[in-house]
């Protein structure tokens, strides 16, 4: 079971290796859109600090978005994902380690960047801290959620477009308790809970996304 | 087993669709009688709210279509199981009926919504939990029907569809838990079966509402559902002979 | 029994008549213009498939 | 081994076939026929389990393949219309990738040999893209070279080849027959395969 798992995983990171291009672009996006914002309302520390949290979630949000419609498409347009679905495994595992790898090549740098963004923002050490942490914690349920959004938007017409509208709804939890985490860590009332609640919203997702997304595959691949 | 055999035979668009036909007109009239009673029990006797004064009486369209809303959502995913499990062909039509529909009591609800609010709180959106609850619920329909828009081959778009309705009622509670978390501006529930903080009239307005909004529902969506039948059944002879006679 | 002691208070919803006959309105509204729709679409959808049915049985296909 | 019943297909809303049925025993070969649009693809993507028949049922050593899929996966190699390589990878990663992700064992001295028999040798490391349309093929096809499954289902695998290569891939596929594989495959150039029977199947 673990095998197929980290099969795939390996399998996804060589390729992403190969093209780096697509992981740099996601991030810059991340980069330049935290960036615009104090550009957009001011240079308040004390205004910036409180946008912060939701800033960077919004950024991390639609950074994700940026990536999520390849996720299946490449595999689909060469054949591999019929290999992948014929492999003798339950198309879920293949499904969580294509959204594993995908966690690794997208939410992962978010995370590392996140604190030198943060610092723009005049976010102190523990906000910095926290909001690395519930990034970090977070971005899992976003590609595991995604995933199911890419998989029913397969090879439609403005899938890219029809896949934002489908899947950003499903992130607001994500979003309210990732940017509620470092809020809460900020005004001194402690994120402990916050995080708690992204790590457990992380593993529900990357429970029950993969075989969602599975079986949105096969019914793409009728 | 009999009642295994008559929920297939009803599953069937060829039976579905003349029994729709005949129950159309009694759902719609019903509607109107209950919308009468209501509207004459709601607007003309019950009286005023000692807090909200007149202002409350939106109550009496704003919590049937908010009601409305979640629970053609809540039967829209109920199709769907259906449909997944057993691969009848009605339940994916059903669920693309109703949503419009849906998606209409949504917007309804969010636009009474405001309305309401702008003379309580002071301004026509508040972020408080149900009204941002019933935004994303709107979102979520129209996700819905932008999906099976989208894909042409109708059986592929009833399973994704019906896929995509199971993850939102997964995600629905979640959605609603996070988001009232997150602000608890609104007032406390104001129905309570039990004990009742609202006058028997109003009450009694209210539910009248309510029936009313659920039978104009299934009035417009079994409309729908019959011209969905036939567009979907176009080969079939049923339609055919359908389509020979003088149908309106 | 009637709790209003003129239409004129009625109309007026003391104070809230804008709020509430703006809900109302817009609800009878959308409830009167759904139906019509839904029936317009069924019959333009009957007109086109009663077409196709004719265009088929004239050239038989296949 | 391999049995279809009473299969139907409906695509959008055209009946492609109904009442279809056919066996196939060990060494034996399946060729579909039929024009475009008949329904070969639906019938192929039915035997390999993507696509549930409206009506009817497969069956592989007596087993549902939809009850029992995952069994039958580990006896089924697909060879589709899409060469199914990554084009980021060299050809040399992705005969392992595949098999890897297939759960076979596959050496990394039996894939360069494979590669070598499909005229690849010297290309091993240089990255699909920079191959041309036939190579590709080429390495799609290599798979096949060790490949040891019973049950080969190929889509179309003499297209776009060369008399030498229909030549080389016929007796892949007669050594897979001589070992008592089977194979379904649809083509519309009737290539002689010299060993095993062959059965034909038209679709109208």
């Amino acid at each position: 079971m673990l095998k197929i798992i980290f099969a795939v995983i390996g399998r996804d990171l060589k390729l992403a290796m190969r093209r780096q291009a697509d992981i740099v672009s996601a991030l810059f996006f991340f980069v330049i859109v935290v960036s615009l914002f104090p550009l957009g309302i001011g240079p308040e520390p004390d205004l910036l600090r409180k946008l912060a949290p939701g800033v960077l979630w919004v950024a991390a949000l639609l950074a994700t978005m940026l990536s999520l419609p390849r996720l299946f498409a490449d595999d689909h347009r060469d054949g591999t994902l019929e290999q992948l679905a014929l492999a003798p495994h339950p198309l879920g595992l293949v499904v969580t380690g294509k959204v594993i790898a995908h966690w690794l090549v997208s939410g992962l740098p978010l995370a590392l960047i996140a604190p030198v963004l943060g610092v723009q923002f005049d976010l102190t050490g523990d906000g910095l801290f926290v909001l690395t942490a519930a990034i970090l914690l977070g971005t899992p349920a976003l590609s595991g959620i995604g995933a199911i959004g890419a998989a029913l938007t397969l090879g439609l017409r403005g899938g890219g477009v029809l896949l934002s509208l489908l899947v950003l709804p499903l992130y607001i939890p994500v979003l309210i308790f990732g940017a509620g985490a470092v809020d809460a860590t900020v005004s001194g009332l402690g994120g402990e809970g916050h995080l708690s609640l992204l790590a457990a919203m992380t593993f529900a997702s990357l429970g029950f996304a993969p075989w969602a997304s599975a079986a949105a595959l096969k019914i793409a691949l009728e | 087993m009999k009642d295994r055999f008559n929920l297939y035979r009803f599953a069937s668009p060829a039976t579905f669709y003349p029994l729709a036909g005949t129950l159309i007109p009694y759902f719609a009239a019903i509607a109107v009688l209950f919308g009468i009673a209501g509207l004459y029990l709601g607007m003309l006797v019950a009286p005023t709210d000692f807090q909200q004064g007149e202002g409350y009486r939106i109550i009496f369209i704003h919590v049937p279509a908010s009601w409305m809303s979640m629970f053609i959502y809540l039967v829209m995913a109920f199709w769907a199981a259906i449909g997944l499990a057993f691969n009848t062909r009605l339940s994916g039509m059903m669920a693309q009926a109703l949503a419009p529909t849906g998606a209409l009591m949504a917007f309804l609800s969010l636009w009474t919504g405001a309305l309401w609010g702008k003379p309580m709180w002071g301004t026509w959106w508040v972020w408080d939990a149900r009204l941002t609850s019933e935004l994303i619920l709107l979102f979520l329909y129209i996700g819905y029907m932008a999906l099976t828009a989208a894909i042409d081959d109708p059986r592929r778009a009833d399973k994704a569809g019906g896929l995509l309705l199971l993850v939102g009622v997964v995600n629905i509670p979640i959605i609603y838990f996070s988001v009232k978390w997150w602000n608890t501006l609104h007032q406390g529930s104001s129905v309570n079966l039990t004990k009742s903080s609202m006058a028997t009239t109003m009450l009694y307005g209210m539910l009248l509402m309510a029936m009313c909004f659920w039978m104009y529902s299934i009035a417009v969506a079994l409309m729908r559902v019959r011209t969905i039948m036939l567009e979907r059944e176009r080969n079939a002879d049923w339609v055919k002979a359908e389509l020979a006679g003088d149908v309106q | 029994m009637i709790y209003w002691n003129s239409f004129a208070d009625f109309l007026h919803m003391g104070g809230y008549g804008f709020y509430v006959w703006g809900s109302f309105g817009v609800t009878a509204l959308i409830m009167a213009v759904e139906p019509i729709l839904v029936a317009r679409n069924r019959k333009t959808t009957i007109a086109r498939l009663k077409r196709q049915l004719r265009a088929e049985s004239r050239t038989p296909t296949e | 081994m391999l049995e279809a019943d009473n299969l139907e297909c409906v695509r959008g809303e055209r009946r492609l076939f109904a009442g279809l049925g056919f066996k196939l025993e060990a060494g034996e070969l399946l060729y579909l026929q039929g024009r475009n649009g008949a329904g070969k693809t639906s019938l192929l993507r039915m035997i390999i389990g993507l696509l549930p028949p409206e009506a009817g049922e497969i069956r592989w050593k007596g087993q549902s393949i939809r009850r029992n899929s995952e069994d039958f996966r580990a006896d089924l190699c697909y060879l589709g219309h899409l060469n199914a390589i990554k084009e980021e990878l060299t050809p040399l990663e992705n005969l392992l990738a595949s098999a890897h992700l297939a759960d076979e064992a596959l050496s990394e001295d039996d894939a360069l040999d494979a590669l070598e028999q499909v005229g690849l040798a010297g290309r091993e490391d240089l990255a699909c893209k920079y191959l041309s349309q036939g190579q590709k093929r080429r390495v799609a096809l290599a798979r096949l070279v060790k490949e040891r499954r019973p049950l080969w289902v190929l889509d179309e695998p003499f297209v776009a080849l060369d008399v030498a290569a229909v030549d080389w891939l016929a007796g892949i596929i007669s050594g897979h027959l001589q070992r008592g594989g089977l194979a379904v495959m649809t083509t519309h150039q009737l290539v002689a395969i010299p060993a095993g029977t062959v059965r034909e199947l038209k679709l109208s």
